[in-house]
């Protein structure tokens, strides 16, 4: 979240759109009920479902599954051409004035730079205009034909409302009043905020999807406020701290990147991720990577990572190709993958087409489970009749199952949705032998190195090195892993400014990432978490809840990632001279010596107005992009594509071009594209979410959440079901491409059929809650049915637009 | 409850005696009227975190015992942290049925294995587990090991064994997780967030 | 009578001398915001883990309401409702959810319909809590309640019910389900207070188009110490059947009412009659009529309008008559 | 030693005393759960869940007990013309002056109005007492059915206990008419004094009551 959960009571206008806080977030929802209470909030939110967050709604938009990127475009259409733009802050803090260079171009949904075999771009068309000393040329007039500003009025000239309500079904004056209720935070005194999940992750074009909501927050300013902000409603108590952990197929603790194949020096690597800044009074934090890069190796090799030897650099794996869950799993299937560890995951149940996964994982060698409870994915060799037809005797996989402790029975820090690292005590022994997840790695870890020492093999220097300093080798503590990642002083380390004043001696735990090093005086395991155990002590488990300003930022409360600040680009709440926007609700502004405020600065303290230093100090233009020449497979605009499996036959923003019909640069494998659905057989929209009481398939092994939501259902509208004959409460076939399922029938007026031009579309409901172990009733994945195929950036399967068709079982 | 045939002679004997015995005045007396006792009064109290969505509330765990040595501290009750600042002592269903996750019969409490083609699970030791499990990894690393690509280039990588990490298990846990399995050169590795 | 003296009784069932009266103690209520409600349940999760109560895992017959219907085990449950109702000018969908349970009423039908002594108690501070020990299982308690709240436990053949937590209210904590609820829907504390805070809701709601928002308190029972805000509470039959003026029924009213003093005069005076009249008028004795000829030697007839009777056969017993 | 005529059939007798008890326990039972002040009755029972328990059970054999009783006597029960010329006389009779009564079959006025009572009252008793049977049957019936199978029941039993105290008293009143019930038989000068008709009907002898010849 670039916000946090209690800042949403800040909020005027909140928009639940791609999640359903209400549902998955409860205890975050309170923040909604709070802002309606005391604010006079509105909350709108546009689902395919009428949730349990729209029945809280003041505006309710239904929406067909994959169209979320019209919805917006025909938003950002509405509020350009009535004027409805906060232009200060556009000026200011976006890369509205930034020159595109004359090579980039938009045909048929298609941009330029896109090469059809390989469904590749290549971005260099998309660069911005440079000036002699490489800086981005700009034009503060915003007419330049060719500025961020008016290309991207063009782009979304075409997002006009009628063609919007023909693809997304909603209907015009409906769309009309979720645009006017935004329009009306274009105010610098009214801020809106946007609470995501997985409703927009899970798409073929999840991550363009965030860029829209995120291009419609700077246009009405409202990143960087209290109340506003891009919120990313994460789904685990964790994710967050192993996404910034770089628990990724090709990532490194705190956004770091592995090298890759073509890095073949150090300084092919190093040159490639040190970016340049591309305005003069661009921070371009990302400058630093050295000195992250080379603390985190002190951090892993210790002394064995020198200068000369690159700082361990060809310790590291390079990357041919990203190896993300949907890429492994088509190399398991084609018995390219011996052994599997799934610690506290359950593949079978949560990863696209159940029946692929299923034949993948009878091809390895040896499966290692690390759960708290017996999931399927431990138990896939079995025969369980319908809901796993397998042949157990035929399956040679070893299958290792090892008990982990749960939440109760260990102490560490999980990092929460707000970037907050909330460290928690052990209450109570662990059920039987069951060990803490790190005395299982650290037990692992210390017999491989042992089997390396003994026996040798192939390249063992960097198992050798790795640096394990713990006092239980087997079982490494909480604390001194936190330490570990917070980061120390190797050598005493001097302020460049002031020579004689010491910033951290020798030994110190480092209490701010501004103190790392390239030179390799200082260790870090985690850039971004250093500041969290420090001198003063476990920064993560403080307690102080007081909230002095009265905008719910409790700083004293635990650690919040980078360095305690609460709200990103907090600097942006001040416009350019930082005299706060709306004085009612301050976060940052300048004081005429410094910049304070509720909040840790999201920038340089001293930084004056004056000079013009970027609010969005991470990025090389130093202001938000609109327009992001880089970074983005797909496009430096987000474009209306169709999921792979649409109810259309025709992708009504671009009918013109094949290629065009969903997203060019999305990666499938042949034998998957195989299994797509046709409108002709499975004519139905589909979508698979989680419900309140329950989370993910954990709970269906808890008697009290059983008992709330005991079995399988799918939910189907009044009108579909008329047409079908079914009657509430009867048992269906739900059937795609790939598989079936089979389930109890909620017949619903909460799930409407939508007018898609000539195509009348009917949405069904998914919920994936069940499987064949647990204590509610047995059910089927539903992942049976969904495709593999992910987002063109991240490779997030597409779980919330497919296709099915339905009939009574 | 319902009459069955032995309980109803039973009754009727005992109606008998009883009724004679009311006669004497041996009536028994009304039972003490008592709402439930507070069944915290003497807990211990533990700070933690819900291991559910992203929202991070805080709980309180109250475990039998006073953490007197003896005692095998036991949970029997979980409830909201009034005093952290977002869920204010609230909890959803999920987080307010905790207990049920603490004691579900589908807790893991053994190693297991299950061998090359049986259809049983089989405990064993995690001596043997993990032993077995490190025997296989070195064995897979060692064959599979990719020093070089097709160009000659070094790039030291271990693609035929991956991993999937929890996105509930704590920072620490996650970073020595992958701390050690890029010591190992393992690219095929990825937590919930993918999904 | 309850050992915990911070919970006075001010009624017991089935007790015809009044409790003690002489404190007069805070009176709490829980108000319950359905406008807020996002159906999750918590409350239900939370009510079933405080008490140690788990239900049975039923089935989904094609709707949210999990478990279907209170039970023993079940002493709160969400009703779901999908309804078309107007806000502001036009007509909306809505989906309303409620939370049922016991209302705790000033005056419960469950306690005037409880033949057992002390198994149900009102106490002073509204609650009304059944004390299972006392409970006879005979089921009045479910004619008597006008929300249908009380259920038999085919186990124990026990009453159960919502407790509002008296235990936890006893010692100055509020009930489980209050502080679980995610989104502050169920609020407690005195019932002047969350009359209070109910009015600032109905504000609000009225604001947002919700013409009728209002507090649903039934005067039938004179005012409930479980309260709810309703965005439509001229309606409240579309909240699930939620009765629109509750009160305890007559029927019952006349059979734990007057039906009692009525039933035991009746019987009193028929005995006391039939005892002065026998003072008075004395037996009926034929035999002390003077003897008549045919009395001593007519035929022995022993015939009666019973079946199978022998005639003749002497079966009198000499010894008996005399 | 007074020659005797049999009145009541040594099954007429068990039958009528297996009512009597069933009656006297239901009514206990049944008092208890009806009013506070009767509650410490449970007592007799082994407390009051074992009277909810087993007042259902004695009911039912109060009840089918009944019926084999209405077979045997409602033919004797049915009104006749002469009955309410009794009943006007009702001062006569509570005053022991028989003999200004009609002459009357084998039972008077009172007792037939006493056994049509009973007829009306033990079966509403049985169905009323299902119906609210919380243990088998209460589920299947709605709440209002309930509460007025309720009224009824206390109704009934009001009207069945009352009429039973009228009827344990007239056979305390009217000597030997317990012996008649527990050995079956009555003298002759009972039977002409108190059932002129009967008498005369079971001995072929003409009936001239006492006193008014």
């Amino acid at each position: 979240m670039t916000n946090h959960w209690v800042d949403i009571k800040n909020a005027d206008v909140i928009l639940i759109m791609g999640g359903n806080a209400a549902e998955a977030h409860p205890c975050g929802f309170k923040w909604v009920t709070e802002a309606k209470a005391h604010r006079k909030a509105r909350l709108m939110v546009v689902d395919p479902r009428f949730t349990r967050s729209a029945a809280m709604a003041d505006l309710y938009a239904p929406i067909r599954v994959g169209s979320d990127i019209a919805f917006l475009g025909g938003v950002i259409n509405y509020l350009i051409s009535h004027d409805k733009l906060q232009m200060e802050y556009i000026k200011a803090h976006t890369n509205a004035p930034f020159i595109v260079g004359e090579g980039y171009s938009l045909k048929d949904g298609i941009f330029s730079g896109y090469d059809a075999e390989k469904r590749k771009y290549d971005p260099a068309s998309w660069g911005y205009e440079l000036d002699k000393d490489g800086f981005a040329k700009v034009d503060p007039t915003l007419e330049n034909p060719r500025c961020v500003f008016q290309i991207l009025k063009q782009h979304y000239a075409r997002y006009t409302p009628e063609l919007v309500s023909k693809i997304c079904g909603t209907p015009v004056d409906t769309f009309k009043k979720v645009c006017e209720l935004a329009a009306s935070t274009a105010t610098p005194t009214r801020n809106m905020t946007i609470m995501y999940a997985l409703g927009w992750t899970h798409h073929s074009q999840g991550s363009e999807i965030i860029r829209t909501g995120a291009i419609l927050q700077l246009l009405l300013g409202n990143i960087g406020v209290a109340g506003g902000g891009m919120n990313a409603l994460r789904g685990h108590s964790n994710i967050q701290g192993l996404t910034d952990l770089g628990l990724l197929s090709t990532s490194l603790p705190g956004y770091l990147q592995l090298p890759k194949d073509s890095d073949v020096k150090y300084d092919d690597y190093m040159t490639r991720l040190t970016p340049k800044p591309l305005r003069p009074n661009s921070t371009n934090y990302w400058g630093n990577y050295p000195k992250f890069h080379v603390s985190l190796m002190k951090a892993w090799y210790g002394k064995a990572a020198t200068k000369e030897n690159n700082w361990a650099f060809d310790y590291l794996p390079r990357y041919d190709s990203g190896y993300d869950i949907i890429k492994t799993f088509d190399l398991m299937y084609d018995g390219k993958i011996n052994g599997y560890i799934c610690q506290g995951f359950n593949p079978l149940s949560s990863f696209p087409d159940t029946h692929k996964i299923s034949a993948a994982l009878q091809k390895l060698k040896f499966l290692v489970i690390i759960d708290p409870l017996a999931t399927e994915t431990s138990n896939f060799w079995q025969n369980h009749g319908e809901h796993n037809d397998v042949k157990t005797e035929d399956i040679k996989t070893e299958v290792f199952r090892l008990p982990s402790t749960c939440f109760a029975e260990e102490e560490g820090s999980l990092t929460n949705s707000s970037r907050w690292l909330q460290w928690h005590y052990k209450g109570a022994e662990p059920p039987g032998e069951a060990k803490g997840d790190p005395e299982i790695i650290g037990e692992l870890f210390t017999r491989i190195r042992a089997l390396y020492a003994k026996e040798g093999g192939v390249f063992p220097e960097p198992i050798r090195d790795l640096t394990w300093t713990y006092k239980i080798p087997t079982s490494p503590s909480p604390e001194e892993l936190a330490q570990e990642y917070n980061g120390r002083a190797l050598d005493d380390i001097v302020d460049p400014k002031k020579k004689d004043t010491i910033l951290a001696k020798k030994g110190e735990l480092l209490g701010t990432f501004a103190h790392l090093r390239d030179d390799g005086t200082t260790s870090a395991g985690c850039w971004v978490y250093t500041g969290a155990y420090t001198e003063k002590g476990n920064m993560m488990a403080r307690r102080d809840n007081s909230d002095p300003y009265g905008l719910g930022q409790t700083l004293n409360w635990a650690f919040a990632w980078p360095v305690n600040r609460r709200v990103l680009y907090n600097r942006a709440s001040s416009d350019a001279a930082g005299k706060p926007w709306d004085p009612k609700r301050k976060l940052v502004f300048w004081n005429g010596e410094k910049n304070v405020g509720s909040d840790v600065p999201d920038y340089r303290p001293d930084a004056a107005p004056e000079e013009g230093v970027g609010a969005f100090i991470l990025t090389a233009e130093g202001v938000a992009r609109l327009f992001a020449p880089t970074g983005m497979a797909e496009g430096p605009l987000p474009e209306h594509y169709e999921p792979f499996e649409s109810p259309l036959k025709v992708n009504h923003l671009n009918p013109g071009h094949a290629d065009a019909f969903n997203n060019p640069a999305a990666r499938m494998f042949k034998k998957d594209r195989a299994k797509l659905g046709k409108p002709e057989q499975f004519p139905y929209a589909a979508t698979s979410y989680g419900m309140t009481e329950h989370f993910h398939g954990w709970t269906k092994h808890l008697k009290g959440n059983a008992i709330i939501q005991p079995e399988q259902f799918v939910e189907v509208g009044d009108e579909l079901a008329k047409e079908k004959g079914i009657a509430n409460g009867d048992r269906v076939k739900v059937s795609s491409a790939r598989g079936h399922i089979e389930a109890v029938a909620v017949v619903t007026k909460r799930l409407r059929a939508l007018d898609c031009g000539d195509t009348k579309v009917h949405q069904i409901g998914l919920p994936n809650h069940w499987g064949f172990m647990g204590l509610a009733k047995k059910g089927f994945s539903v992942n049976t049915l969904s495709p593999s195929v992910g987002d063109a950036n991240t490779q997030t399967p597409e779980y919330k637009a497919f296709t099915v068709n339905i009939e009574k079982a | 409850m319902e009459m069955n045939r032995r309980q109803f002679f039973k009754t009727c004997s005992a109606g008998l005696g009883g009724s004679s015995l009311v006669m004497l005045g041996f009536s028994p007396l009304a039972a003490q009227a008592e709402t439930r006792q507070f069944k915290l009064a003497r807990t211990t109290e533990t700070r933690n975190t819900c291991p559910y969505c992203s929202v991070g509330c805080g709980i309180i765990m109250h475990s039998l015992g006073d953490k007197a040595k003896n005692a095998t501290s036991e949970i029997i009750h979980i409830e909201g942290d009034p005093d952290h600042p977002v869920n204010r002592g609230t909890l959803c269903p999920k987080g307010a049925g905790l207990l049920d996750f603490v004691k579900s019969p589908s807790r893991l409490k053994f190693p297991e294995v299950r061998e090359a083609g049986s259809n049983e699970w089989k405990r064993i030791s995690w001596d043997e587990a993990l032993d077995r499990v490190a025997k296989h990894m070195k064995a897979d690393r060692d064959a599979n090991f990719t020093a070089k690509n097709a160009k000659g280039d070094t790039v030291n990588r271990w693609i035929t064994t991956g991993m999937l990490a929890a996105s509930a298990s704590s920072n620490e846990a996650g970073y020595l997780t992958g701390k050690v399995m890029r010591s190992l050169g393992m690219l095929v590795f990825d937590n919930q967030a993918r999904v | 009578m309850s050992s915990l003296q911070s919970l006075d009784i001010k009624r017991r069932s089935a007790t015809t001398l009044p409790s003690t009266q002489a404190r007069e103690t805070l009176e709490v209520a829980k108000l319950i915001d359905v406008s807020k409600c996002i159906g999750c349940k918590a409350c239900q999760v939370a009510c079933s883990e405080w008490n140690d109560i788990r239900g049975d895992i039923g089935t989904n017959v094609g709707v949210y309401d999990n478990p279907a219907d209170l039970g023993p085990k079940t002493w709160t449950v969400m009703r779901y409702s999908e309804v078309e109702e107007k806000k502001g000018e036009e007509m909306a969908f809505e989906w309303l959810i409620r939370k049922d349970g016991c209302m705790h009423c000033a005056e419960p039908g469950c306690l005037k319909a409880c033949p057992s002594p002390g198994a149900i108690l009102q106490y002073s501070n509204g609650i009304v809590d059944f004390i299972e020990e006392n409970c006879i299982g005979c089921g009045y308690c479910v004619a008597g309640c006008p929300f249908n709240v009380p259920r038999i436990s085919k186990q124990d053949s026990k009453a159960y019910k919502c407790t509002l937590c008296s235990d936890r209210v006893a010692v100055g904590l509020e009930p489980a389900c209050v502080k679980t609820c995610p989104t502050g829907a169920i609020t407690f504390g005195s019932k002047e207070d969350m009359i209070d805070h109910a009015a600032e809701r109905v504000v609000d709601l009225k604001e947002r188009g919700y013409a009728n928002a209002g507090l649903y308190n039934p005067a039938g029972v004179g005012g409930t110490h479980v309260m709810y805000v309703l965005k439509h509470a001229d309606k409240p039959e579309i909240y699930h059947g939620l009765p629109k003026d509750p009160q305890i029924s007559a029927t019952v009213g006349l059979w734990k009412g007057v039906m009692k003093p009525l039933a035991m005069l009746a019987m009193g005076l028929t005995a006391l009659t039939g005892f002065f009249h026998y003072v008075k008028v004395g037996p009926n004795d034929a035999e002390a009529h003077p003897d008549e000829p045919e009395d001593g030697n007519g035929p022995h007839v022993i015939r009666s309008s019973g079946p199978g009777q022998m005639e003749g056969k002497g079966n009198v017993n000499p010894g008996e008559q005399a | 030693m007074k020659p005797l005529i049999q009145r009541y059939s040594d099954s007429d007798r068990i039958n009528h005393w297996i009512v009597a008890i069933a009656f006297v326990l239901a009514g206990l039972s049944g008092l208890a759960m009806f009013h506070p002040a009767f509650f410490s009755l449970t007592g007799l029972f082994g407390g009051g869940a074992w009277t909810r328990t087993l007042h259902p059970y004695i009911g039912i054999v109060m009840f089918t007990a009944f019926v084999s009783m209405a077979k045997r006597f409602w033919k004797h029960n049915v009104m006749v013309p002469v009955d309410y010329e009794w009943l006007k006389l009702l001062p006569d009779v509570l005053t022991n002056r028989e003999d200004r009564l009609p002459k009357i079959g084998k039972y008077n006025a009172g007792q037939k109005l006493l056994f049509w009572m009973l007829v009306v009252a033990l079966p509403t008793l049985f169905v009323t007492g299902l119906i609210f049977w919380r243990a088998w049957f209460a589920e299947y019936f709605p709440i209002p059915v309930i509460r007025l199978a309720a009224l009824l029941h206390a109704v009934a039993a009001a009207t069945l206990i009352t009429g039973i105290l009228v009827h344990i008293y007239a056979a305390i009143w009217i000597k030997w008419t317990v012996g008649a019930m527990i050995r079956g038989s009555v003298t002759h000068k009972w039977a002409k004094a108190h059932h002129p008709l009967w008498y005369r009907e079971v001995t072929g002898q003409p009936a001239t009551p006492p006193g008014q010849e």
